[in-house]
């Protein structure tokens, strides 16, 4: 089992002729990913790998191939358009790779988004990954990962690939990894991932792996308390050793205030009954243990 | 990216809000002209990307052009130490001379995106004047804030209903919340991140100024301000984040003496907070990023041998995108003839992981590996205590 | 009975302290409609007429004197400021009689009234009156009204006056009389209206007042036609003798297109079952004539 | 309001259109010295407030820049008589001067703000270069719309949508989308309430060019653009409405020879209705506003008598605001000694009504009062039938 991507998940690569979008779509598409489309404006009719139809607009991917889900990789002055284009043609789970996007383009691209029936991931994130369905929407390594019953929820990239090795190699499988994306504003954020993962029969626990600036982790522990995600949590925020004031390479991760501090954040999701992991280094040992 | 106060004015200034009448000044004699023409008590103020200026002595009142010269005589060509930089201070290139006006009371304004409220926020405070983040932690109902929404964009009433909550006459709610509104226009036409006036003062005879003006504009955002970006002013860095910024290189310097070298940044803070657990202290933050090509890698390794408190170094990285043999390629091209010795604890992980430590070994530099985030730690504590 | 305002309505009046404001705040005290507040910053603390107070914001205008619905007589760079005061105070009507309101202001307004539960009436509309309450929220000379049982929909000020001037001589009374306004862009529509009066068991019949310009009056054809309104409705579309290309004062009173023509609008009306008015000055004795 | 080709051009210009190289010019010579630079063939274009100008001469082609001086030179003072404008036409007296373009296909582009929609559309049709209300009426389904979201305004791939569904090869739709979302920039920064470029060109060698343009300003937003408000050209109105317009009066000048005097849009609307209807003829529009001041009233009055064509005048004002002695008195003050006589019909209704009447009676002009509408036209058509 698994939440937001499965086995029925048909992909549509927007951005997919680029240096990244081939890339990453050869990666999926080995991994299992079910890929059946790619858009780009001017590029409509070319197929890649002599298999996956690349068309002009994402209505015709939805139309002609049947697309449910997209994986965005398109550079930042045009991401934005590429989410709405996604939304407008009724895809409904949006996965941004993209980086670097302008905060005030999120503030409108996800107050757009509110009145949608649309789940968008990112931006500036590493994707999803299902790997009891084979399933990857996202950049991530595919080979560290395991099936098994932990869900993983980060706002860090390589930090989430750390995580997942020392999952797997304690043993310790993963439902679904979803990367919510380094950026202030994201579509889904822990709360909502952690609500797909109460709902989810194949997720048993998750780990959380927060880090420094906004108030997504407080929200998360406020989430907790409220009765909004019950079973088992690991969390791990990473910036303890970050000065304040000095933004810590995702736009997000900067300590402007009290509740920006790794500190804080601790202290409210132990404080909502989390177990935290005491160092980057002890991920796996630590979940391990905790799931007995 | 921030703004230097003078140009921060300059842009309020465009859209309507006031602000005290000065000119800026690169020497002592242009110090003096301006303070000639103000005709009058003057401030200068040095031009430097840290706040707490005040305290330090950054910002200096001057009763007559002669003073105002050697104020800036004082000034320019220094650098200033704050609160807010490190011991070695920040350069003075420029100082800004203004009226001094005669203030009834100050105000705080400020404008973020917040990442809980997904949306612009407007923020105010009677308590301007004062260090706004002690007034945050201690009194957090004296800053009032108005969500934006927007698609109407921040409205006239939300700012007269500031200025009212603030206790401020209604008589100046209308043209506070006129200010207001000029602000946020700034905010949204040059994509700010931040926008603070603190103070904002109501004068005696009733004008509402911005005595001082912060403007941060969104990094991501510049591609779209050509004219911004080019205002950065790079001799405020650190001269090691100033290069690894102009190279696209996350780069903070700190106070440890273990060059780190990581991909992505959350991996990078998780590296720095388990050097920190173990006892010993990072040298630096470094992201060389998801799609590491080894030319970056080679700057960025640069960059860590450069700084002379860095006694050894880590290198994690996880390659997602990135080939170890890659990032082994741009380490090793660091180490041109001539570079000092320095001992290395590696860790790769991905893709051409046999092909990049094979080219470490190859290399006959001081190098130990190690298969796991743990092994690395220790091995650095190992080196550390041999050192 | 009545749509729209009552005996219940507590009227507050946004920018009373100016001199259009003060003379129909004085007209509506005079007929019966309880005013209970007025508000115009930097102007708290003041009395009309040493009864109604005059708060700074409508907030506290609605906090301190309950007022349920607003009138604005604010200019037009500050009437879209003052709207939107007024819906987040949580007033629920909002009449806004300022005419000059930059077409593209109002894109905005609508968009975020859209998700309030707030209905705007105007603006450049000369508000709402129901004579069987006493209820007067708007700029209308009181004294041609008349208690009755038909309603009247109009995107005129003045027109609206002549046709309760004859249906009244013609001994026709009023349920309520609702000026939508003469802007492209208003608040509620005649579909909006229409439906109210569907409702309402003291309206029997209802005269519908359109001119040129828009699709308002096809909207409200296709409102009929599909039974949302069944009650008998006499409608007039003033403009049949207008050149195409000129604005004829009102902003939305241009022909730009076959659609915007009268006669367009009146076969449309006609089509729906609507009995059409002949001559504006018919009004009184069709509508007598009409209800046997 | 309308702008003139050469200032909706300029703005696109801004705003990053490709229009095409010219220039303008008030004289035959400046419009040799244009053509001289642009060094190729060449368009004269008059430069007025009305469309169908091709048909009716007022474009034209010119290859030597001598021949473009022959045609600024018949242009220039001329009056151009268009399919949009009276047997009057319209006074020419600029010309644009812009190189000829080698054109592939024609394109539609327009925008409006639309009452049904309640929000801004982009409109594209292949159809482009035509009369585009003919195709809208004959074949509507050429015309494209994409409704605006107004929180993230028009995106690109609405651009790219329009331009793939008008038949254009998606390699184009990148760039065609580019110019949609600068067109819609102008309209929003420039509060427009129309935007037209017809057509809208792509040249042999693939430029998108916007070969015509066509920008209307919201006059109700006027108040934050005066730059644009200030090249509002009053020699492109008819006389009377020109003096009306700057006096604040809706005046629309007809062909009949009643003159009529209301107040409200709608009511001088149904009222010329209601004396068409009765077999006369109105001779303008003209609504004095609700709150008509006398001053307002007498400008409008002496408006009415200057047009030679009126030959009976209906005044039909329900007073709101305005009160019956106010309009009577604007009225009077137009007939200073020496104005023509002109019988009159009024009819007036709200406050001070008797004190209005009896101010009429007092002057000893020619005029009959109504009680109704019905009455009024009554009392126009026997005046009719007596003169």
């Amino acid at each position: 089992m698994s939440i937001l991507v499965n086995r029925n998940t048909r992909l549509l690569v927007q951005g997919l002729t680029g240096h990244q979008g081939q890339y990453h779509t050869a990666q999926m598409l080995a991994y299992g990913t079910n890929v059946v489309a790619g858009a780009t404006p001017g590029r409509g009719g070319q197929r890649f790998q002599d298999r996956v139809p690349v068309y002009d607009e994402v209505e015709e991917a939805v139309a002609k191939a049947g697309a449910n889900a997209s994986i965005i990789f398109v550079p930042a002055p045009s991401a934005p358009d590429a989410i709405l284009e996604a939304a407008d043609a009724g895809i409904k789970l949006i996965v941004c790779i993209t980086e670097g996007i302008p905060a005030l383009d999120m503030v409108k691209v996800l107050h757009f988004l509110r009145e949608k029936d649309v789940t968008l991931i990112g931006p500036n994130c590493p994707g999803v990954i299902s790997p009891g369905e084979r399933c990857r929407v996202g950049i991530m390594p595919s080979d560290i990962h395991t099936p098994g019953r932990v869900g993983v929820a980060s706002r860090s990239g390589t930090l989430t690939y750390e995580a997942v090795y020392q999952l797997t190699r304690a043993g310790v499988g993963q439902s679904t990894c979803v990367g919510i994306g380094g950026d202030p504003l994201v579509g889904a954020n822990f709360v909502e991932v952690l609500a797909l993962f109460e709902d989810d029969p194949g997720t048993d626990a998750v780990v959380l792996i927060g880090e420094i600036g906004g108030v997504k982790e407080q929200q998360a522990a406020d989430f907790i308390k409220a009765g909004g995600f019950t079973k088992p949590l690991f969390a791990l925020v990473a910036g303890q050793s970050a000065p304040p004031g000095k933004r810590m390479g995702h736009a997000g991760a900067i300590i402007t205030g009290t509740a920006a501090l790794a500190s804080s954040k601790i202290a409210a999701l132990r404080d909502a009954g989390a177990a935290i992991i005491p160092s980057p280094a002890s991920i796996g040992e630590t979940v391990k243990r905790g799931m007995g | 990216m921030k703004l230097h106060e003078y140009q921060s004015k300059a842009l309020l200034s465009m859209y309507g809000m006031l602000v005290p009448r000065g000119g800026l000044a690169a020497t002592p004699q242009e110090a003096r002209q301006v303070a000639e023409r103000l005709a009058g008590p003057c401030v200068v103020k040095a031009q430097v990307y840290a706040g707490g200026r005040a305290r330090a002595g950054g910002i200096r009142m001057a009763g007559a052009p002669q003073e105002a010269e050697q104020h800036a005589t004082a000034l320019l060509g220094s650098r200033l130490v704050t609160s807010q930089t490190g011991p070695e201070g920040v350069p003075v290139h420029r100082v800004l001379v203004e009226e001094a006006l005669e203030v009834e009371r100050e105000l705080y304004l400020g404008i973020v995106i917040d990442g809980g409220a997904e949306s612009v926020v407007v923020m105010a405070s009677r308590a301007g004047g004062t260090d706004i983040e002690a007034v945050a932690r201690e009194h957090p109902e004296l800053i009032l804030r108005q969500v934006v929404d927007p698609v109407v964009g921040f409205q006239a009433f939300q700012g007269r209903r500031l200025a009212i909550d603030m206790g401020l006459p209604a008589s100046l709610a209308r043209s506070l919340a006129a200010q207001m509104v000029a602000l946020y226009e700034v905010f949204i036409a040059k994509d700010c991140s931040l926008a603070e006036i603190n103070p904002l003062v109501i004068t005696r005879d009733g004008r509402i100024v911005a005595l001082d003006a912060k403007l941060n504009v969104d990094d991501d955002a510049l591609f779209r301000h050509e004219d911004l970006a080019a205002l950065r002013d790079w001799s405020q860095f650190d001269p090691l984040e100033a290069r690894a910024g102009q190279a696209g290189i996350a780069y903070v310097k700190l106070d440890g003496d273990v060059g780190c070298l990581m991909n992505g940044a959350g991996m990078a803070m998780a590296t720095m907070d388990a050097i920190q657990a173990s006892g010993l202290s990072p040298a630096n933050f470094l992201d060389v990023g998801g799609a590491a090509d080894p030319n970056r890698v080679a700057t960025a390794m640069g960059i860590l041998l450069e700084d002379p408190a860095v006694k050894r170094v880590l290198v994690n990285v996880f390659g997602g995108i990135a080939r170890c043999d890659d990032i082994a390629r741009g380490i090793l091209q660091a180490f041109q003839p001539g570079q000092r010795a320095i001992p290395m604890v590696v860790r790769l992980l991905g893709a051409n992981l046999q092909e990049g430590l094979a080219l470490f070994r190859a290399s006959g530099l001081n190098v130990t590996f190690a298969a796991s985030l743990l092994d690395a730690i220790q091995a650095l504590r190992e080196l550390s205590n041999a050192q």
